[in-house]
């Protein structure tokens, strides 16, 4: 009998807990956040203490009559007193019927803790339930449609382009010219810049007072700035993103399909300049079919990060009137603006399901033509 | 005859052959040199597509605050100044953020690096049931948006009292780069040939000592590269930065969190500042990219 | 890569990080929601600098990053974070979660010898008698700022001082029909939220939110769209902070915060003029901002804490703030004859402003504590679907009306300034 | 008409010469194999004349057009690859067919030549396979079919056999040979393996460091090597050089190895004239001596330090003074390891070298002509 081998799983073990407790375990808490929904509501105790025994239940901005309430102190670490106040308060509860009992301070909002015989619910205990609700509202909002229009019309003008650039500049670099490895080192270096950085480079170029205007203006081909970044024409926008980025990232495409090119023997591209192929009947019949698993995987990851860029789209046109995905998942998750992780959860779940769908379909896609060739 | 007995033969030709033949000669010659010629321009042409941007930005950097406002902008750094650029460094929590930025990288990657080396080694040397299960699933997590990961990690780093903390942003950011990281690692150790750690064995060496004594060695650039990757990876990362930190942000989540609320020249400085070390950094694994790559998408 | 590289990069590494474990000091950590902007954080280290009960910390925080910290740091009991400063509209959550002292003392001894400006005050017990949650601290609000150049293009007739948001429309075609280019700016991409709130719907409508979709506010959207944003610079979708375009000479005219306008004229003070916004048919909406300090119950150092905001509540240092950040004093006795040329001018504009007759004060949005951006959503959604979008006025208001009255709903949020106070949730009408 | 002109080559790869001022024509309908040590610039030559990489200086010619700066297309040439260079996402019809199809053949004749050719290499059955799952032996064939079906008046053949088992090289050796010899065209074969070199070709150049050394016959480049190189290149055993001294005696030249003295030919007396007082090597091969058992005239005795038994003959190895000899014997010649033999050197059997530089020592032509 085989033993069964323990030491790959050992050696797997450190990065394995590592990637579920920091991976996993809150990507499975975040898409749990896209359809739980925390309610509120107060539980009234017997006496004014947390721990003791329920009496009954209010929902959240009820008013209760304050009956009585009790003053006591807490000494904070920093050495000053906090007073905490319990209130035995009445009310009425969602069935209708009138209760009595013990709230804390916090749960409350009063007036004058001393004086005010009124007060109004403002938290409790949470607890959770399945819901719909964040996920209809994102397919609801406005911008949902035109950030996944956006979205993928972005990925389609944007990965050809680059795919065709990439494949163009590996070419380049695989004629070995003289200065290769100085043209290898400028090729990739965008390789390391972020898409913020990015942005802010284009930004320089295609704001009214930018690069471009610069030279349109100074060499006369404009009398007067033209403003590329406006609601009114987008297409300038749409383009400038698509340079921006087409710029940005086009160097991970090429080191893939450089290496790819490596992997195929030179004899075997010679072999085709010998049996009469021109340029574009090599590549067209011979490179591309075998870097078919480089482009393959280039394509995947590229459809992955390109469904999580934003920065240069915010950077370069602001991202109100120009949205993509990830950009909504920011604004519904940004603190200063919707502060929603909910709905934020529901974007990152939509873009992830996206992601790996058409993974899915570059994977079968490709597949099945293999299949289809050996079926001839 | 005995003598030398190859040919120096030359075909006997009449001087109009000749001529006809040195026309023929000239323009195949033509058409050689044009198509070496093209694909150099063609080499030109895309470099300059590359640094063209990047000459800008640098031009702005070094610009005066005025002259950045100035339109039309200059294309060149004339008059040279180092104003811009000194007032963005100068701004506090530039150097701070630097600082945090350059502690976070390395810590992301001593993390990542010591926990990929023996997850890359298993991937690279063992076959276990469940193998390509592992590594289709490290590929997969890079699917998921980042943005929403903060959330839920920001409440476990709170839980665990590690808001706002250099190393907790770290841990994040090994936890994004270890999946590349554990990849790139394998397929380092697969390009080492099995016969020098079997050989080394026969030599008596335990297989852990081969490992340290033969295999690491070996492999040390190409860790070495993926190391820098991942230092790269942490030093652009600006999503969880910006999410998990408040008064220790890295240089990314700083600039972009002052960007919406300072000029063009803060803007085009920091821009120019944030670029200056991937540049270094991809030169010093240039070479070892292909590699990596290559193992990979086999 | 040789191996030396490597070896070196590790030991940079332990460095690093053996320094940052070190580098803790024993200071007064000052937490604040304003100033993050670069150069004003600066000025404010230096203001803070003449403190002499000890080292501050000036650390710029998001509001929601905040509110995260100070949760978190009240869960485990050991806080690092003394005294707070943030806008009126941060500190319901606090409230809420119950995490700030109450300052009553401190602000009776501070007002022994200063004056306090007492609408403040009230705003800063947060609708309670007996608590106070913080203590103002300094004010500000939104003003117009315009190159000289312009004035030649004004409507016959216009007195600057009391313009209507018709006559600054004409203004913008006067402009852009001279100058061949769109004169006027708007900070769409920063805080044009606070414009739809607190200058376009009251003035055209005398409310904030109970008259969302009320005909008046279709009025409204259908000016910014059909009458001023034809000469506004298309380019403003991607402005956050109006003064580098007016530096730049991208716009002539342009709306934004005080604070945010000052560097131009602090730059160029001989260039610009400001002027308070201008009047709707309902009146001069604008909205004062007013900023307050709090002290949370995990401050590791109350007493450093409470000297410090009596240092801030000086009139020397609100000055000092005035002069050199443009956010205003809201205590008496405050110098102001030797001002710089720029901060001068802009004080002008907001006396002016708040001095009007038909001044609309509308306040920001209170009660909706964590989801306090969600109201800002919705104004931009609106504008952004009527101006950029080009869809139906009247569907657009009744659909967003229909989730704002969602979001008071289930906040239970009253009814603020300039909208009537109500019982229970506001309504929209 | 194909034949190939090679006029004053010269190819560089950076300090390194590839081909050193290399001039060579290759008759049409020839067959000339390349020979040498790996590094001799055979396969630089060859791919010079592909087009693959463009000579540095010089031309290249084929079939009178002056191709030396054309792409490989424009050649009408064909190339057999040493790692077949078969494309492994097409089938074997495909792959055949390739060059075919760019030449925007018509089908029919595609399929017709397609089949043509797999039917000469005996793969017709496996036309729809992808050559992934192929053995060595059938890649090469589908190489071979792929150049064949192209039609090209010039076949490059690229070391078309080192990657091939011993077994199927032998097998394979033939079969080309046969299969070229019918199809008539120009061919140029590099190889290291001097067996298949003298098996196969009409000529064979010998080159080495980037030169060509010499261009001859089979029998020729065997028997008449130019220099000391090509002899000890090529043939198993190589050459003997056995290093002789010059002397004059009664007016004729001698040469004297150990106790031997031997007389060159009256054609070579005036070439070695000018050799007298010192060294010249004597070359021959180790079956051209005649070995005896006992002493007679005119031998050498030899030492036997080993005997190999090879089955058709038994090969010794023994020395007079420091000079090794194998000799080539027949199975039942008496010989012990320690003992002696005689050797006889057939004068005409016999190259002259020159030990300084290697070269053959030919005789005046003059002397000859007289």
């Amino acid at each position: 009998m085989k033993k069964f081998p323990v030491t790959p799983y050992l050696l797997l073990l450190p990065s394995m807990i590592y990637l579920v407790l920091f991976f996993a375990y809150p990507m499975v808490q975040s898409l749990q956040l896209a359809l739980r929904r925390e309610g509120q509501f107060l539980h009234l105790r017997a006496e004014p203490a947390p721990e003791a025994a329920p009496v009954g239940t209010l929902e959240m901005q009820t008013e209760v009559r304050v009956l009585d309430r009790l003053r006591t102190e807490e000494v904070l670490p920093n050495g000053r007193t906090r007073p905490i106040y319990w209130f035995q308060v009445e009310a009425e509860d969602a069935a209708g019927s009138t209760i009595q009992g013990w709230v804390s301070q916090s749960n409350v909002f009063i007036e004058s803790r001393t004086e005010s015989t009124t007060a109004r619910v403002v938290s409790g205990e949470t607890t959770q339930e399945w819901t719909l609700d964040f996920l209809r509202r994102m397919v609801t909002d406005f911008r949902f449609g035109s950030a996944l229009g956006t979205t993928i019309l972005l990925i389609a003008l944007i990965l050809p382009l680059q795919f065709v650039l990439a494949i163009i500049m590996a070419l380049v670099l695989q004629s070995q010219i003289r200065g290769s490895t100085i043209f290898l080192y400028i090729f990739t270096l965008p390789l390391g810049i972020s898409d913020l950085a990015s942005g802010i480079l284009w930004y320089s170029i295609f704001t009214q007072r930018g690069f471009l205007n610069s030279f349109l203006v100074s060499t006369g081909l404009l009398d007067q700035p033209f403003i590329f970044i406006q609601a009114g024409n987008q297409g300038w926008m749409i383009a400038a993103i698509v340079l921006a980025e087409v710029w940005r990232a086009t160097s991970i495409v090429m080191v893939i399909v450089v290496s790819g090119l490596q992997a195929i023997s030179r004899d075997v591209i010679e072999a085709g300049e010998v049996f009469g192929a021109n340029l574009w009947q090599r590549l067209r019949y011979i490179i591309l079919p075998m870097l078919k698993p480089s482009l393959q995987v280039a394509l995947i990851l590229r459809t992955i990060l390109a469904f999580q860029v934003f920065a240069v789209v915010v950077a370069l046109t602001g991202g109100n009137v120009i949205t993509v995905l990830a950009n909504e998942t920011y604004r519904w998750y940004d603190p200063a603006r919707f502060n929603n992780p909910n709905v934020a959860a529901s974007y990152a779940g939509f873009i992830m399901l996206l992601s790996l769908g058409i993974s899915m379909f570059y994977l079968r896609a490709v597949r099945s033509q293999e299949e289809a060739e050996k079926a001839l | 005859m005995t003598g030398r007995t190859y040919e120096q033969s030359k075909p006997l030709m009449t001087p109009a052959q000749t001529a006809a033949l040195d026309a023929q000669r000239r323009r195949a010659r033509l058409g050689h040199n044009l198509r070496r010629g093209s694909i150099y321009a063609l080499a030109v042409l895309l470099a300059i597509w590359i640094l063209l941007p990047i000459w800008l930005i640098t031009t702005m950097a070094f610009s005066t605050p005025t002259d950045v406002r100035a339109f039309p902008k200059h294309f060149f750094p004339i008059p040279f100044s180092t104003q811009t650029l000194d007032f963005f460094l100068n701004t506090q929590g530039i150097l701070n953020s630097t600082l945090n930025s350059l502690v976070v990288a390395l810590l992301a990657l001593v993390i990542s690096t010591v926990l990929a080396i023996p997850a890359g080694y298993a991937i690279a040397r063992y076959l276990f049931p469940g193998r390509d299960a592992i590594r289709l699933g490290i590929l997969s997590v890079r699917a998921f948006p980042i943005v929403v990961l903060a959330v839920p990690l920001a409440v476990v780093f709170i839980r665990l009292g590690m808001f706002d903390k250099v190393h907790s942003l770290a841990m994040m950011h090994a936890a994004l780069t270890l999946p590349t990281t554990i990849l790139v690692v394998a397929s380092v150790f697969t390009s080492v040939p099995r016969e020098f750690e079997e050989a080394a064995q026969i030599f008596g060496c335990t297989r852990m000592q081969a490992f340290w004594r033969v295999v690491l060695p070996l492999a040390v650039p190409g860790i070495a590269a993926a190391a820098i990757l991942t230092f790269v990876l942490s030093w652009n990362e600006v999503f969880a930065a910006i999410l998990l930190t408040i008064s220790n942000r890295t240089l990314p989540a700083q600039i972009l969190y002052t960007l919406d609320k300072s000029g063009d020249p803060f803007k085009f400085a920091g821009g120019f500042f944030m670029l200056v070390p991937s540049l270094i950094f991809i030169f010093f694994i240039r070479r070892y990219l292909f590699n990596m790559w290559g193992q990979i998408t086999k | 890569m040789k191996r030396g590289h490597f070896l070196l990069l590790a030991f940079v590494a332990v460095l690093l990080i053996a320094g940052t474990v070190f580098a803790q000091g024993d200071t007064i950590t000052f937490l604040s929601t304003q100033f993050n902007v670069v150069e004003e954080a600066e000025k404010a280290r230096a203001i803070l600098a003449a403190f002499e009960g000890g080292a501050v910390e000036f650390v710029g925080s998001e509001e929601a990053a905040m509110i995260d910290l100070l949760k978190a740091e009240a869960q485990t009991g050991a806080g690092t974070v003394d005294v707070i400063g943030a806008l009126h509209g941060t500190f319901p959550t606090l409230v809420n979660e119950d995490l700030m002292f109450d300052l009553t003392e401190l602000l009776a001894s501070i007002e022994e010898g200063t004056d306090v400006n007492d609408a403040f005050v009230q705003l800063g017990r947060m609708g309670t008698e007996d608590y106070q949650y913080y203590i103002p601290w300094m004010q500000a609000t939104y003003t117009m700022a315009a190159h000289k150049d312009a004035l030649q293009y004004l409507p016959e007739g216009a007195d600057i001082n009391a313009l209507t948001w018709a006559q600054l429309a004409e203004w913008g075609k006067a402009m852009q029909e001279a100058t061949g280019e769109p004169q006027l700016g708007f900070p769409v991409k920063g805080l044009f939220n606070r414009f739809l709130q607190g200058y376009a719907f009251p003035s055209f409508t005398g409310g904030m939110v109970t008259k969302f979709k009320s005909e008046a506010a279709v009025e409204m959207m259908r000016f910014l769209r059909d009458d001023l944003w034809p000469y506004v610079n298309p380019e403003s979708i991607n402005y956050d902070f109006m003064n580098g375009p007016l530096l730049s000479g991208e716009v002539m005219v342009a709306f934004d915060h005080v604070a945010r306008l000052k560097p131009a004229f602090d730059e160029r003070p001989q260039d610009f003029i400001a002027f308070p916004t201008p009047a709707g048919p309902a009146g001069r909406g604008f909205m004062p901002v007013v900023v307050g300090l709090g002290i949370p119950f995990t401050s590791p150092d109350p007493e450093g804490a409470e000297a410090l905001i009596r240092f801030m509540l000086s009139p020397e240092t609100q000055g000092a703030v005035l002069r050199d950040l443009g956010f205003y004093p809201v205590v008496s006795g405050v110098d102001t004859s030797n001002l710089p040329e720029g901060v001068a001018i802009q004080l002008g504009a907001v006396e002016a402003l708040a001095n009007s007759p038909d001044a609309i004060p509308a306040l920001l949005p209170v009660g909706l504590g964590a989801r306090g951006g969600e109201i800002n959503e919705i104004f931009r959604n609106a504008f952004d679907r009527v101006v950029n979008k080009g869809e139906d006025i009247q569907t657009v208001l009744n659909e967003e009306a229909a989730t704002l009255q969602t979001l008071l709903d289930e906040t239970g949020a009253a009814c603020w300034p300039p909208d009537a106070p109500s019982e229970g949730a506001c309504q929209v009408e | 008409m194909a034949e190939i002109v090679i006029e004053n080559a010269v190819k560089r790869f950076g300090k390194f010469v590839a081909i050193d001022d290399v001039s060579l024509t290759i008759h049409d309908q020839e067959f000339v194999v390349l020979l040498g040590p790996s590094g001799c610039g055979k396969t630089t030559l060859l791919r010079a004349v592909a087009g693959l990489g463009m000579v540095d200086s010089g031309r290249v010619l084929i079939g009178g057009k002056d191709v030396t700066y054309l792409p490989p297309k424009e050649r009408q040439i064909s190339m057999v690859f040493q790692n077949y260079a078969i494309f492994p996402h097409m089938t074997v019809f495909d792959n055949i067919a390739f060059g075919l199809k760019m030449r925007k053949l018509p089908k029919e004749t595609i399929r017709e030549r397609v089949e043509h050719a797999a039917k000469l290499l005996h793969i017709e059955t496996m036309l729809e396979r992808f050559p992934g799952a192929m053995s060595g032996g059938q890649r090469q064939r589908v190489a071979v079919a792929r150049a064949i079906a192209y039609d090209a008046k010039v076949l490059l053949m690229d070391e078309p056999l080192s990657n091939l088992d011993a077994l199927l090289r032998l097998e394979m050796r033939a079969e080309l040979k046969a299969l070229l010899a019918r199809l008539g065209a120009t061919t140029v074969y590099v190889t290291h393996d001097q067996i298949e070199a003298l098996s196969m070709g009409d000529r064979i150049a010998v080159m080495r460091n980037g030169k060509i050394l010499q261009v001859d016959s089979p029998t020729r480049v065997y028997d008449l090597p130019t220099n000391q190189f090509v002899g000890s290149f090529i043939g198993n055993p190589p050459m003997n050089f056995l290093r002789g001294q010059v002397r004059r005696e009664n007016g004729t030249v001698k040469v004297k190895i150990g106790t031997l003295l031997i007389a060159p030919p009256e054609e070579m007396q005036a070439a070695l004239g000018s050799y007298e007082g010192r060294h010249v090597y004597i070359g021959i091969r180790a079956e051209n001596m005649e070995t005896l058992d006992r002493p007679a005239d005119d031998t050498l005795p030899v030492k036997v330090e080993v005997v190999e038994p090879l089955g058709s003959q038994n090969l010794l190895t023994t020395y007079v003074e420091d000079n090794m000899i194998k000799i080539s014997t027949h199975p039942d010649f008496p010989a012990e390891v320690g003992g002696q033999v005689w050797l006889r050197f057939p004068i005409s059997k016999i190259r002259w070298i020159d030990p300084e530089t290697g070269e053959a020592i030919t005789p005046d032509m003059e002397t000859i002509l007289a």
